[in-house]
C-alpha cells in the first residue's frame, strides 16, 4: 500500500519534472531561422556547386584542360572538351567544362587537384531543379563573375600564386 | 396521447433551459400562430437552425483548435509554428482544410467500402451529437436534457464503434491494431469517468448540464471538492479522445497511423475534426462539471465558459507535447489498477460525507 | 601474444598451410577441414571472445576466394586472422555461425556477394541482394551498367 | 524474381499471423523491411530484412584510387562522417607507414568527438518519436544545428564532411572555431540534463525501457555487438581506451558502462557519453599543439602489397575498415565492418516475447543506421 502510494508519487513528480522542462521552452525565444526571408550565413569553405569563374585580370576562366580534375573525381561527374586551334591540334584551353550536377558528391577533389585555381565551389546551395536534363552544366557558357567573400578569396588565392610564380598550389 | 400533448412535451424537454434562448423560442412561437401553418414546421426550422449552428461552430472551432494546438507546440519546441498563409498563419488550417477536401479521395481496392466510408460519418455522428448538451452560457445550450451528462457518455461511446469499423474496414493489419486497441482503450477509461461522474452529479443532486453548473453557484466548483476526481477525469477523458500520451490507435511509430492509416482526403478529415473536437467536448465538459461552467465575474457567462474550456484544451495540449506515449498493457494496468480504484474510493468517501454532513 | 608465440599454439591444433605476418598481425591459412576446430580452440582456450567481421576475398589469378575471420581478444588485445583459401568454382566451407554468432549475417552477406556456399548455415536464403545479382563482389563481375574509372 | 519468405506459411499456428514492418514505416529509421510473425500484439519471431537501399560502395571502393575511396566512406554512416573516415585513413596510413602529426590527429579527435555528440543527439530526438515524444527533437537538434554549424565552418559541409584526408586532416582550424566550441561546451551539460529530465527519467519512459530487450553480456560478446549496446551489458569495451588510436590515450575520460543491458541502460549510456565527449572536447581545446596538420603524403599513393585492419569507436561502435592492398594505386579490397550490422543482427535475441511497441523501443534504442548496414 506505502510502495502504491509511493509510486504514484514518484511518478507524478517525474512527469512535472518533465512539464517544467516544456515549461521553461515555452519562455524562451524560437531558436528558427526564418529560412526565405533571412539567409544563412555561408562560411568561406562551403562547398556548394562547382563554377568556374571568369578571372578579372584575363576576362576569361582560367582552366587550361589539363584534365586534373577529371582524374580527381571519384564520381566522373566533369568532362573536358579541349579548345582546337586553327592548325586542328588542340589547345591548351578549355572549349567545353562539363559538370554533371546529378554525380557531383561535392567532396572538393577537382577543387584541390586544380594547379590554376581554375575553379571553386560556390555558395550555392539551392540546386534542386525540376527537370533533368538541366543537371548536366556546362560552365564555361555561364561566363560567372564569382563576387561576395568567396570570390576576393579566390582571387586572392590565384594572384598569390601568380605572384610567387608556381603554378601548383593547393586551393580550397 | 393527443398529438399537441406530445409535441408540447418534446418542446417542453428540449427548450425547458434559461432564460435567453427559451425566451426566444416563445416568442417565434407567438409570432408563428399568426400563421395558418403547424407550429410542427416551425419546431423542424429551429432543429435544423440549431444543427446548422452547432455544426458551424464545430467546424470553426475545430480549425481554429488546431491552429492553436500547432501554435502552441510551436512555442513549447522553441520554433515559430505555421506563419505564411494570412495574417501570423492564422488561415493555415483553411488552406489545410481546403486541400483535404479537394484532394482525391482514394478507396483501396481491398476495402470493405460500405463499412469503410461509413466509419468517419459514425465518429463524427458521435462528436457532433455530444456538442448539442454543452452549455455555453446561461441558456445558451442547444438542447438541456435532463439525463445530460448520461447522454454524454452515450453518445460519445458512438465513436469507438466508428474507430473499430475504421480499422476493420481497411483490410489492414495496423488499422485493424488500431481499431482494436481503440476499442479496449475506450472501454477501459469510460468506467473511471463513470465512476468521476457519479461523484459529481452525486454532489449536484442532478444529471443535467445546466443544473449541474448552477449546482456550483457563488464559487463553490467542485474541483475544490473533489480535486482527485478532476484530475482522474483529465487524464481518463484525455484516453478517451486518443490523445497523446494516449495516442495509441494511431500511434504513429508502431501503427503507421493505426485505424487511419487507409484513409486520406474528406474522410480523414473528418476523422481530425472529430479528434479536435473531442478535445474541445472534454474540456467543455471538464468545465462544467468540475469548473463552475460559465461562472465568472465582469465577462459574460459565454466568455468565460471558452476561457476556462481552452485553459483545459491548453492542459491537455501541454501534457501531450511534453509525454512519450504508454505502452498498451501499462495503458490497461493504468486504468485498472490506479485510476478505478482511486476513484471508487472518492466516490466512497464523497457518498459518506454527503449522507452524514 | 607474439605472432609467432599464437601461431606455436595454434599449429599443434590444426593444419596450417602457410602464415605471414602482416603489420604486426598473424595470417594464418587454415585448411578448411579444420576451420573449425580452430576457431573453437581460439574461443575457448586463447581468449579470442571476438569476431570482428568475416569476408572474402576473391583471387582470381590464384583461382581462389580466401575466407577471412578476423579474429580479436578483448583480454589480451591480440588480433589474429585466420583464412581459408577456397576453390572459385565450387566455393564451400562449413559455417561458423555456432560459434561466433556474428558470423551469421557476415557469412550470409559473403555468401551471395562471392558465391561462397557455407554448410549448415540455418539462413541460407540472401540477405540483401536479390537472388538475380550473383557474387557481384567477385572481379570478375559484369554489371549491366558498369562503368570503368578513367585512368 | 523470387519473393524472400523467412516464415513458411505452415510454420504458422492459426493465431498467427505475418506483418510485414517496412520498408516503409516510421519506426525503421531508414529503408529496412522487418518481417515480424505475430501473435496478436507479440513478437513471436522476426526476421530483419536489409539491403533496400544497397550502395556497394566496397565495390565502389575497388575501382577507385585511394585518396578518392575517402569521400565514398562519409556515406556510409551520414551521422558521423568522420569515424568512417578515420577508420579508413587510419588503415591506409599503417599500410603506408605514414605518422601523423600531433595537431593533425587532435583536429581528428575533436571532429569524431563532434560527430558522436551530433550521432547522440540526432539518435535522442529520433528516439523520442520513437516512443510518441514529439518535443525532444527540437531540443536536441538546436543543439545539433550549433555542432554542424561549427563542423561546416570547419570542414565545408554539414554531413559528408570529407574531412580527413590521408596523413591527417585537410582543413586546420578555422578563426573562431575554439571560441565557438567554448560557447557551445559552455552550457552543454546543462541542456543534457534537461533531456534527462524531460525524456529519460520519465516514468512512462521508464516504465517502456527497463528490463524491456534484454541482451546478455554473453550474448552481446558472441553477436559482436559493439558500442553502447554493448557496453550496456555490463561490458566495459571502449576501443578509445582499449586500443587508443589517433592520440586517445593522452585524454581522461570514463568509459560508461551499465549492468542491466535493457534499453533503458543503452540510453542512459548514450547521455552520459554525450557528457564524457564534451569534457574530451574540452581537453583538446584547451591542449591544441601548434605544427603540421597533416603529413607529407605522396601525390599517388601505392601502399606496400598487404592487408591491415583498423578500428576506430564509432558513436555506434566498433567501425572499422580492412584494406586489401596489391600494390597498386587502388585497393584491392576495401570491407568496412559496420556496428549496425551486427548490432541489428543480435535483434531477434531481444525481442522474442516482446509487444510490438516494445520492438520499436528496442530497435531505437540499438541505434541503427541503415546505409550503414547496406553498404
Amino acid at each position: 500500500m506505502f510502495k502504491y502510494a509511493a509510486d504514484i508519487i514518484k511518478g507524478v513528480l517525474s512527469l512535472c519534472e518533465g512539464l517544467g522542462v516544456t515549461l521553461k521552452h515555452f519562455f524562451r525565444k524560437p531558436f528558427t531561422l526564418r529560412y526565405p526571408d533571412v539567409r544563412p550565413e555561408i562560411p568561406l569553405r562551403f562547398r556548394g556547386r562547382l563554377v568556374l569563374p571568369v578571372d578579372p585580370d584575363k576576362g576569361a576562366h582560367r582552366c587550361t584542360a589539363c584534365m586534373m580534375c577529371v582524374k580527381a573525381c571519384p564520381n566522373r561527374s566533369i568532362e573536358i572538351e579541349k579548345e582546337t586551334g586553327e592548325d586542328g591540334k588542340p589547345k591548351p584551353r578549355a572549349a567545353k567544362y562539363y559538370y554533371n550536377l546529378g554525380t557531383c558528391i561535392f567532396c572538393n577533389m577537382c577543387v584541390e587537384s586544380c594547379p590554376f585555381a581554375a575553379i571553386v565551389m560556390s555558395d550555392e546551395y539551392e540546386l534542386a531543379v525540376y527537370d533533368r536534363e538541366t543537371l548536366m552544366q556546362e560552365l564555361t557558357a555561364e561566363n560567372l563573375r564569382l563576387d561576395g567573400a568567396k570570390g576576393a578569396w579566390w582571387k586572392s588565392k590565384f594572384r598569390e600564386e601568380t605572384a610567387a610564380g608556381k603554378g601548383e598550389a593547393s586551393n580550397g | 396521447m393527443e398529438n399537441g400533448e406530445e409535441m408540447e412535451l418534446i418542446r417542453e424537454l428540449l427548450y425547458n433551459s434559461g432564460e435567453p434562448l427559451s425566451e426566444f423560442y416563445r416568442w417565434l412561437h407567438k409570432a408563428w400562430a399568426g400563421f395558418s401553418v403547424p407550429p410542427v414546421f416551425l419546431d423542424l426550422m429551429i432543429q435544423f437552425a440549431v444543427a446548422a449552428a452547432v455544426f458551424g461552430f464545430v467546424a470553426v472551432n475545430a480549425l481554429w483548435i488546431i491552429y492553436y494546438e500547432r501554435k502552441f507546440s510551436a512555442k513549447l519546441q522553441i520554433r515559430i509554428g505555421p506563419n505564411r498563409v494570412g495574417p501570423l498563419g492564422l488561415l493555415q488550417t483553411v488552406a489545410d482544410t481546403v486541400k483535404l477536401l479537394i484532394k482525391e479521395d482514394i478507396n483501396p481496392s481491398k476495402v470493405d467500402r460500405v463499412v469503410f466510408i461509413l466509419a468517419p460519418g459514425i465518429v463524427f455522428l458521435g462528436t457532433f451529437l455530444t456538442m448539442l448538451v454543452i452549455p455555453f452560457g446561461n441558456g445558451l445550450i442547444a438542447a438541456d436534457l435532463s439525463i445530460g451528462i448520461l447522454y454524454i457518455l452515450a453518445v460519445s461511446g458512438l465513436a469507438v464503434i466508428g474507430l473499430l469499423a475504421g480499422g476493420w474496414a481497411s483490410n489492414n493489419k495496423y488499422s485493424l491494431m488500431g481499431g482494436m486497441r481503440s476499442a479496449a482503450q475506450i472501454v477501459a477509461y469510460e468506467i473511471p469517468v463513470l465512476v468521476v461522474i457519479l461523484g459529481i452529479v452525486m454532489l449536484a443532486g442532478t444529471m443535467k448540464m445546466g443544473g449541474i453548473v448552477e449546482a456550483q453557484a457563488g464559487y463553490r466548483w467542485f474541483v475544490i471538492y473533489q480535486p482527485i476526481a478532476f484530475l482522474i477525469f483529465l487524464i481518463a477523458a484525455n484516453a478517451e479522445i486518443n490523445r497523446a500520451p494516449f495516442d495509441l490507435p494511431e500511434a504513429e511509430s508502431e501503427l503507421v497511423s493505426g485505424f487511419i492509416t487507409e484513409y486520406s482526403g474528406m474522410k480523414f478529415a473528418f476523422f481530425f475534426l472529430a479528434e479536435y473536437t473531442n478535445l474541445f467536448i472534454v474540456s467543455a465538459v471538464a468545465v462544467t462539471l468540475f469548473l463552475g461552467g460559465w461562472e465568472g465575474p465582469f465577462f459574460p457567462p459565454f466568455v468565460w465558459f471558452i476561457i476556462k474550456t481552452y485553459a483545459v484544451v491548453t492542459v491537455l495540449m501541454w501534457m501531450r507535447w511534453t509525454f512519450p506515449r504508454i505502452r498498451v498493457d501499462h495503458l490497461m494496468q493504468f486504468s485498472w489498477k490506479y485510476l478505478l480504484p482511486i476513484a471508487l474510493v472518492n466516490l466512497l468517501v464523497t457518498a459518506i460525507v454527503i449522507k452524514f454532513i | 601474444m607474439t605472432v609467432r608465440e599464437l601461431l606455436e599454439k595454434i599449429k599443434q591444433k590444426a593444419e596450417i598451410e602457410d602464415s605471414k605476418e602482416d603489420l604486426g598481425v598473424l595470417n594464418a591459412y587454415v585448411k578448411p577441414s579444420s576451420l573449425r576446430s580452430l576457431l573453437i580452440y581460439m574461443r575457448d582456450s586463447l581468449g579470442f571472445d571476438w569476431m570482428s567481421f568475416m569476408t572474402a576475398l576473391d583471387m582470381p589469378q590464384e583461382n581462389t576466394i580466401e575466407a577471412v575471420y578476423e579474429l580479436f581478444s578483448n583480454s589480451s588485445k591480440d588480433s589474429a586472422r585466420i583464412k581459408v583459401k577456397l576453390s572459385r568454382q565450387a566455393a564451400e566451407v562449413e559455417t561458423v555461425s555456432d560459434i561466433y554468432r556474428t558470423a551469421e549475417w557476415h557469412e550470409r552477406e559473403a555468401a551471395e556477394m562471392f558465391g561462397i556456399t557455407f554448410k549448415n548455415h540455418p539462413h541460407p536464403e540472401n540477405l540483401i541482394l536479390t537472388p538475380d545479382i550473383k557474387a557481384p563482389l567477385r572481379k570478375d563481375f559484369s554489371g549491366g551498367d558498369m562503368k570503368r574509372m578513367p585512368e | 524474381m523470387e519473393q524472400k519468405t523467412a516464415f513458411e506459411i505452415q510454420e504458422l499456428t492459426s493465431d498467427e499471423y505475418v506483418l510485414s514492418m517496412g520498408p516503409q514505416h516510421p519506426a525503421t529509421h531508414g529503408v529496412l523491411r522487418i518481417l515480424l510473425r505475430m501473435d496478436g500484439e507479440v513478437v513471436v519471431n522476426l526476421q530483419p530484412d536489409p539491403g533496400y537501399i544497397h550502395s556497394s560502395i566496397e565495390k565502389i571502393c575497388e575501382n577507385r584510387k585511394y585518396d578518392q575511396v575517402m569521400p565514398y566512406t562519409d556515406r556510409m554512416d551520414y551521422l558521423s562522417a568522420v569515424s568512417y573516415n578515420l577508420a579508413y585513413a587510419l588503415a591506409v596510413e599503417k599500410l603506408m607507414g605514414l605518422e601523423v602529426p600531433n595537431r593533425g590527429r587532435h583536429i581528428r579527435v575533436i571532429l569524431a568527438e563532434m560527430n558522436r555528440i551530433m550521432s547522440h543527439l540526432l539518435w535522442f530526438a529520433a528516439y523520442g518519436i520513437d516512443m510518441g515524444a514529439l518535443t525532444p527533437i527540437w531540443y536536441a537538434f538546436r543543439e545539433r544545428e550549433n555542432l554542424i554549424t561549427l563542423i561546416e565552418m570547419q570542414t565545408g559541409n554539414r554531413l559528408t564532411h570529407h574531412a580527413l584526408r590521408i596523413g591527417g586532416v585537410k582543413n586546420d582550424l578555422p578563426t573562431g572555431f575554439v571560441e565557438g566550441l567554448n560557447k557551445f561546451l559552455e552550457n552543454f551539460n546543462d541542456m543534457v540534463d534537461e533531456y534527462e529530465a524531460l525524456f529519460i527519467d520519465n516514468v512512462i519512459f521508464k516504465a517502456r525501457t527497463k528490463s524491456i530487450g534484454v541482451l546478455k553480456k554473453e550474448n552481446a560478446i558472441s553477436y559482436g555487438v559493439t558500442g553502447p549496446n554493448l557496453r550496456a551489458s555490463g561490458c566495459d569495451i571502449d576501443l578509445r581506451k582499449l586500443a587508443p588510436y589517433s592520440g586517445y590515450e593522452n585524454f581522461s575520460f570514463e568509459v560508461c558502462s551499465e549492468k542491466n543491458g535493457d534499453s533503458w541502460d543503452r540510453c542512459k549510456i548514450r547521455m552520459n557519453e554525450m557528457r564524457q565527449s564534451a569534457s574530451i572536447l574540452r581537453q583538446a581545446i584547451d591542449t591544441l599543439p601548434e605544427g603540421e596538420i597533416s603529413a607529407k603524403a605522396p601525390k599517388i599513393i601505392k601502399p606496400t602489397p598487404g592487408g591491415c585492419y583498423a578500428k576506430v569507436e564509432g558513436p555506434r561502435g566498433e567501425v572499422g575498415a580492412y584494406v586489401v592492398s596489391a600494390g597498386t594505386d587502388k585497393p584491392y579490397r576495401v570491407k568496412f565492418r559496420s556496428p549496425s550490422f551486427s548490432n541489428l543482427s543480435a535483434l531477434n535475441e531481444m525481442c522474442a516475447g516482446v509487444k510490438i511497441a516494445d520492438l520499436v523501443a528496442i530497435m531505437g534504442s540499438l541505434d541503427i543506421v541503415i546505409p550503414e548496414i547496406d553498404r
